[in-house]
């Protein structure tokens, strides 16, 4: 360098490393990064008239986060342990903690995950989620529609009908419900062709509930949308010519859906593919800050596990080269925590 | 003192020291995955020239629909043709994709470069005095980004099929950017053009904290802050204004690519920040979301905003030191400069709202963002005035680089005139998206920033490639360059007020914009005047990289510590490691003078006995 | 060749200066003189900045030549005027265009106020929206209230429609509804100076009084998609009778091709 | 030049952490008080300014940095507050069609809870 070490009065600049002022830096960028979300966060949900925070609608567990707080609290304790040890030559015990840290890292993505698994089973993923009656009406409708569609496909798949539009399901139904009455085709044997023929009765049947469902939600949603796509048209035509199947309520379809489940030809295929009508207002756009937020700080906390590895990968020959590196995954490792203490209340409790 | 004319010079240290730093090194790790700072700002300028000749094509072809709309284009007609039915006719679709590629082109993968990634990569060390930048394989992948953004930006050209390339401008405003339905090109052409984008702010990223850190840490004895060229402040300030607003649109960025998850993969699952619940876009089923669209623009601003000035403020850092050489002549008022730089960076963070005047944003918000886009121009005022006492009563070398540092002073004023229109509400409620606008940023994005990049260029390429660049070539090249471009953007201010609005396909299927045409064509004919220039430019840099007039280390005579450097510096920059005894500018001062020439290098040391204080200082 | 740039410098300004003042006799100009009250307001402000923008840039520019002249007049072995600038010069062109620009600002506030602030706007015009224009890829949809009814922001049965044509009162203040079914547009109307855009999710409510009956070009001014340019539509403004008729004539057609037993209602 | 700093300025990080983990503790036990919203809001979000000040006092080392700090960090506060206020008026605080699904059953609700108040109100009296 041109400042050679030899006259280090002349050094310009502040005293310390490039590396560190380049962290302390760089984590001036990624505050900047989390403001947009959270910034983003704060604006929309003032902006909505309503925000999910009932558990039953978001599924955030108090105390999961909670516990995840702590964890990842302990571990920048452990960092800055380490950093200590580190730079009194203690690299055993900088190693220890730093495993530790790494450890409670795991911890705290298996937490996360317990979170997401519980979202996910519920389908509270932005985007999935109905906002209105009618909204959840049309979900229950479309989740069985694809059920329907799926059993039917096996049949074709099978050969046991064909048809060269498989996707036109009215005409498919129809095949489906001769086949009890049908001839056996040469490839079935007389035993499978029979376990056809009952499954074939119970999707016809399933069929027919979905149909039902179907035409009201039709009748709901274009009512509900002046400029409605193409497909509603025709719903919309018959509305007017005064066709009208009576709107159906949510009510009505859980009492449905229940009706359904509990049918023992189908009730577990439909327990397995549609999930309970839950409208929440604002659902989509909540779920949508609450990945974004969580999963932007979730790749955080893994980079500063890979940070962590390549420390640990030294192993006992970890020396006060590392010194540095400790001090600045560290540095990381805490901002890390500083978002998390920011998301939890805000994602949490308020 | 007499007339310096370019040449080799007599004063500094032969050439001969060049070789120090030669260890033997593979041609890759020399020339194409280099950590030396000097070979990547190369590599960011040759990248770049090459960009602009792209986005200048793209610009060509805008022209020509605008001039000869529905008509076969010529030459690049044929070009684009490979890709599309219709010949080489240009359909609507396809405009849009032309102007929203040739801003982006010109904006991420031409200026913000050329500024920051060569002329910052090469200048920053060699001006602060330091061997190389301080985390030089950062820098190395700074520049390695930029080839997968340009594969992106490539992709997206092709990706949607033959006429759908990302037509939502360069601003990129959802819903329209947001719902595949909604244009042909907001399908997968607008996802990598998101993606190139993110890559884009991931190199300029690492730059900054890089840039930061260097001019922080890394000076060399002596060069106290106040020491340091005004392109070492503008590049600081600029890394600056990147930190902390390029994360905002990064950040928004990824809310875009989420709200179009369901266009990217087989799912249904997508976010819905930027796309308000229930509208029916195209015929499709209504949108599924609870966001708000002016929620991006807010977003996208906040960066953009101070993206024009990281546009502009190195420029104006290079140029002030290029204006000061060429006259001879200390820096108007130094400080002043500096203080008026970072006044336009703090500024510039709070101004983002005039690009949303129209847009239905709270008036209460507007007043402010009026007030405030108002007093930008303060600081950029106390520059201009700066400059041309810079220039007055300095003893001007008449040569290309001073010229395009004049019509960078001239050029920016008329920009930054027509910027106050725009920044009063009413008056801008009537521009708003006219071609007064477009009038306005190019007047200082070419007006300025590349004119500036132009003087820049010819100015250092002694340093970067040890010869000379012809300065007839490059005076020819000014002359034609500023009459087409006056030609070019000037009617622009014009078509405005007659309220031609932008991003039109065919404006003149609007009665009262029919009379129109004539003048459209003539500035096509100057674009294309001003297009051929850039050969001469090209011509002549590549020509001169082997052929040119060789020349030693300070060929303009100039006093930043580059100038002490060997040229081309070899690895490690510095033969002597350089000590800074005073400010850059010191042209024909009294000590200058005493040794019988006009300037004084920032190295060479004082009479003996004022060295101890001039060092200790620090 | 020095004295050909200091002119070089100084010849351009004033080509562009002859450009502008050649323009308005060449049609190169605004479209029209404004034709709202609120257009003269904004072209009084848009006249206040071109005078003193263009003092400056004159100033400005010749100030810049005159500086490269003296430079090309220097005699080549004269020397340059050693100064690191001056306090009082930095201080006097601080505040004087602080000043100026202040005063720019000042002048905006209470048009801009009377453009956008909604507590504002006329009370007659901000009670009776006469329409709601809602904008979509690449039209423009007109919806009238039934007449003798106030416009609802949901479509009532009985609302006329119509489509790229709005008809309305002129010589009154005037205020319409304006919203998007897709994207984003802007509804420009450039002799009457209003332009506002229409924000998915929004509506937004946009005055204007039109001074003199006539046919007003209605473009859109914000990037929609590939048809942007297209967007083509006309603003008619005549006397409030005249509306009546024409709404009167749109519920007669509107009830003739409807289904029969609306007709019979009326 | 790295380690001169810490060795000199011993902080106890131990008690640092528990002072983290109590006021852990008190934002969860402000969530199972059920204080009015806003007042549980400030609460919470008092304790985790609080918290974030020790992180980055004690276990940033910032308490023993040099001014840069505050030249680092000032701006990019002013920034981060400055953006979410900046937003409000335009996102927080403006809405949507009325006719946006949403709005509808928002509207709904509101006038269901009001219809309960009233019954409450009328059952007191
Ligand atoms: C390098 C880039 C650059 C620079 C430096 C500027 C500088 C300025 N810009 Fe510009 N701007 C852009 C690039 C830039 N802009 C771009 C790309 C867009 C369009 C984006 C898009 O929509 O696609 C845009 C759009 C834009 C708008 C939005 C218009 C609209 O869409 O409706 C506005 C509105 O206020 C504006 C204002 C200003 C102002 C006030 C300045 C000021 O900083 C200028 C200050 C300078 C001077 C004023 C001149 C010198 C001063 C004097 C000689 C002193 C005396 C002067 C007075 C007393 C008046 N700009
Ligand atoms: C640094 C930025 C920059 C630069 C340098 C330019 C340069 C030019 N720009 Fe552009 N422009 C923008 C930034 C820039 N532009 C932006 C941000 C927009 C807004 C887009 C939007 O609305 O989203 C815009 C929009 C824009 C429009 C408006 C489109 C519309 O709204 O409908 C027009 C129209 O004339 C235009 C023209 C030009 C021309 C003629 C040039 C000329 O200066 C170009 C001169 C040519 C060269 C410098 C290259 C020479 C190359 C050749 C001769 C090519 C030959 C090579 C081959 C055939 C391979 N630009
Ligand atoms: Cu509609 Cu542009
Ligand atoms: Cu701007």
């Amino acid at each position: 360098m041109s400042h050679s070490p030899k006259a280090p009065a002349l050094r310009m600049g502040i005293p310390i490393p490039n590396s560190k002022l380049g962290m302390w830096l760089f984590l001036g960028t990624e505050i900047m990064f989390f403001t947009a979300f959270i910034g983003s966060y704060i604006v929309l949900r003032l902006g909505s008239r309503g925000w999910p925070t009932d558990y039953n609608d978001t599924h955030i567990n108090v105390l999961l986060g909670g516990v995840n707080t702590f964890v990842l609290i302990v571990s920048s304790y452990c960092v800055v342990v380490a950093h200590e040890a580190m730079a009194l030559k203690n690299f055993a015990r900088a190693r220890q903690f730093l495993w530790v840290t790494l450890i409670l890292a795991f911890v705290f993505l298996g937490i996360k995950g317990v979170e997401y698994k519980g979202k996910i089973d519920h389908d509270i993923l932005p985007g999935r989620i109905p906002e209105t009656a009618s909204q959840a009406v049309k979900k229950v409708s479309n989740q069985l529609e694809e059920l329907v569609r799926e059993r039917f496909s096996r049949y074709i798949d099978a050969g046991v009908v064909s048809y060269p539009q498989p996707g036109d399901i009215l005409n498919v139904a129809n095949l489906i419900r001769e086949i009890p009455n049908g001839e056996r085709p040469n490839e079935l044997t007389t035993e499978q062709f029979e376990q056809w023929k009952t499954s074939a009765a119970a999707d016809y049947a399933l069929f027919l509930k979905w149909q039902d469902l179907h035409e009201h939600v039709v009748a709901n949603v274009s009512l509900e949308y002046p400029a409605a796509p193409a497909g509603f048209l025709e719903a919309r035509t018959k509305l007017k010519a005064g066709e009208k199947p009576p709107e159906i309520t949510l009510d009505e379809t859980r009492k449905r859906l229940n009706e359904m489940k509990a049918n023992e030809q189908y009730g577990a295929l439909v327990s397995a593919h549609v999930f309970d009508p839950h409208p929440i207002v604002y659902g989509n756009i909540f779920a949508s800050t609450y990945f974004i937020m969580t999963g932007f700080h979730a790749i955080h906390v893994i980079v500063g596990m890979i940070l962590f590895i390549i420390v640990l990968k030294q192993g006992s020959a970890l020396n006060e080269k590392w010194t540095d590196w400790v001090e600045n995954s560290g540095l990381y490792w805490h901002f890390v925590d500083l978002v998390w203490i920011f998301l939890f209340p805000m994602l949490y409790i308020i | 003192m007499a007339t310096i004319t370019p040449a080799l010079d007599t004063h500094t240290h032969d050439d001969h020291a060049h070789g120090h730093g030669h260890h033997e090194q593979s041609f890759i790790s020399k020339y194409v995955f280099s950590t030396d700072h000097k070979v990547i700002g190369i590599q960011f300028l040759i990248t770049t020239i090459l960009m602009l000749m792209v986005g200048g094509a793209l610009a060509l072809a805008v022209r020509w629909q605008l001039a000869f709309p529905w008509e076969n284009m010529p030459i690049i007609g044929r070009l684009f043709g490979l890709f599309q039915t219709e010949g080489g006719q240009i359909s609507p679709e396809f405009y849009t994709m032309l102007f929203t590629m040739h801003a982006s082109v010109m904006i991420f993968l031409v200026i913000i470069p050329v500024l920051a990634g060569a002329f910052g990569n090469f200048l920053i060390p060699l001006q602060i005095g330091a061997d190389d930048m301080a985390f030089p394989v950062l820098n190395m992948l700074s520049y390695w980004f930029m080839w997968p953004a340009i594969l992106c930006f490539g992709i997206s050209f092709v990706a949607g099929g033959a006429t759908a390339g990302p037509g939502n401008g360069w601003t990129s405003y959802p819903v329209l950017s947001d719902i595949a339905s909604a244009a042909p090109g907001s399908g997968a052409a607008q996802t990598w053009w998101l993606f190139g984008l993110t890559l884009v702010g991931v190199s300029s990223m690492m730059g900054s904290v890089n840039y930061m850190t260097t001019i922080i840490n890394m000076r060399a004895p002596g060069m106290t802050l106040f020491r340091m060229p005004l392109t070492i402040w503008s590049m600081f300030i600029t890394a600056i204004l990147q930190a902390f607003a390029l994360p905002v649109l990064t950040a928004a960025g990824f809310m875009l690519v989420f709200d179009r998850l369901h266009e990217l993969l087989p799912t249904s699952i997508h976010s819905g920040f930027f796309i308000p619940s229930g509208l029916v876009v195209n015929n499709a089923a209504p949108t599924v979301g609870g966001g708000q669209p002016l929620l991006w623009q807010h977003l996208f601003w906040f960066y953009s905003h101070p993206a024009v000035y990281i546009m502009l403020l190195p420029a104006m850092g290079m140029v002030s030191d290029m204006l000061s050489c060429m006259s001879r002549k200390p820096v108007f008022g130094y400080k002043p400069m500096v203080y008026s730089m970072a006044a336009i960076a703090g500024l510039g963070f709070i101004v983002w709202g005039h690009h949303m005047f129209t847009s239905g944003m709270n008036p209460a918000l507007g007043m402010t963002f009026m007030t405030s886009t108002m007093m930008i121009a303060l600081p950029s005022a106390i520059k201009v005035f700066n400059w041309i006492g810079t220039i007055w009563d300095g003893n001007i070398q008449f040569n290309a680089v001073f010229l395009n540092c004049a019509a960078f002073v001239a050029l920016f004023i008329v920009g930054g005139l027509s910027g106050i229109f725009m920044a009063a509400v009413p008056v801008d409620i009537y521009f708003h998206d006219t071609y007064f606008i477009v009038a306005h940023f190019h007047y200082v994005l070419f007006g300025a920033t590349l004119f500036g990049v132009f003087a820049g260029i010819q100015f250092w390429f002694p340093k970067m490639f040890g010869r000379l660049m012809s300065d007839r070539v490059q005076k020819v090249h000014f002359v034609l360059t500023f009459i087409g471009m006056n030609g070019t953007f000037f009617p622009m201010h014009l078509l405005g007020i007659a309220g031609m609005p932008r991003r039109y396909a065919d404006p003149y299927l609007h009665g009262y914009l029919e009379h129109l045409l004539p003048m459209n064509q003539f500035m096509t004919i100057s674009a294309i005047v001003m297009g051929c220039a850039q050969f001469l430019l090209l011509g002549n840099f590549f020509y001169s990289i082997f052929r040119g007039e060789k020349c030693g280390r300070n060929p303009w005579q100039a006093n930043g510590l580059e100038w002490s450097a060997p040229s081309p510096p070899g690895h490690g920059n510095f033969d002597v490691p350089p000590v800074c005894y005073r400010g850059p500018y010191e042209y024909s001062s009294p000590e200058a003078e005493a040794l019988g020439q006009d300037f004084i290098l920032q190295t060479s040391p004082p009479p003996a006995g004022v060295v101890r204080t001039a060092v200790a200082h620090h | 060749m020095k004295k050909f740039w200091a002119l070089f410098f100084w010849f351009w300004p004033l080509v562009a200066l002859w450009l502008c003042a050649v323009a308005p006799a060449n049609n190169w100009w605004f479209p029209s003189p404004p034709l709202s009250t609120l257009g003269h307001q904004i072209d009084g402000l848009f006249y206040l900045i071109l005078i003193i923008v263009t003092v400056t840039f004159v100033g400005t520019q010749f100030a810049l030549g005159y500086a490269l002249w003296k430079g090309a007049v220097k005699e080549p072995s004269g020397k340059a005027w050693f100064s690191h600038g001056s306090h009082k010069l930095e201080i006097i062109w601080t505040i004087v265009p602080a000043f100026i620009l202040v005063f720019i600002s000042l002048t905006q506030l209470d048009v801009l106020a009377e453009i956008r602030v909604l507590s504002n706007f006329p009370k007659e015009a901000r009670n009776a929206p006469v329409a709601e224009v809602m904008a979509r890829q690449f039209e423009w949809r007109i919806r009238y209230p039934k007449p003798g009814t106030q416009l609802m922001t949901e479509p009532r049965p009985g609302d006329l429609y119509y489509v790229n044509e709005v008809h309305v009162p002129a010589t009154q203040p005037t205020m319409i509804n304006l919203r998007t079914q897709d994207v984003q547009h802007a509804f420009f109307v450039p002799r009457l100076r209003v332009k506002q855009d229409a924000v998915p999710g929004l509506i937004i409510p946009v005055w204007f009084e039109i001074e003199k009956a006539g046919e007003y070009e209605l473009l859109c001014a914000e990037l929609c998609g590939w048809g942007h340019y297209k967007m083509k539509a006309r603003i008619i403004a005549e006397t409030p009778e005249q509306v009546q008729a024409y709404l009167a004539r749109l519920e007669q057609e509107q009830n003739d091709d409807g289904v029969a037993d609306e007709q019979s209602s009326q | 030049m790295s380690d001169e700093h810490h060795s000199s300025h011993h902080v106890n990080y131990l008690t640092i952490f528990f002072v983290l983990c109590g006021c852990t503790a008190l934002s969860v036990a402000f969530d199972v008080l059920h204080f009015a919203k806003p007042v549980t809001m400030v609460l919470v979000l008092a304790v985790a300014c609080a918290k974030a000040m020790c992180v980055m006092m004690y276990f940033m080392h910032l308490k023993f940095e040099g001014n840069w700090k505050f030249v680092l960090l000032a701006p990019t506060t002013i920034l981060a507050i400055g953006l979410p206020l900046a937003l409000f008026p335009d996102i927080g605080s403006s809405y949507y069609t009325p006719t946006a699904p949403q709005v509808g059953v928002w509207a709904d609700e509101i006038a269901e809870y009001e219809q309960h108040d009233a019954a409450e109100q009328a059952e007191k009296q």
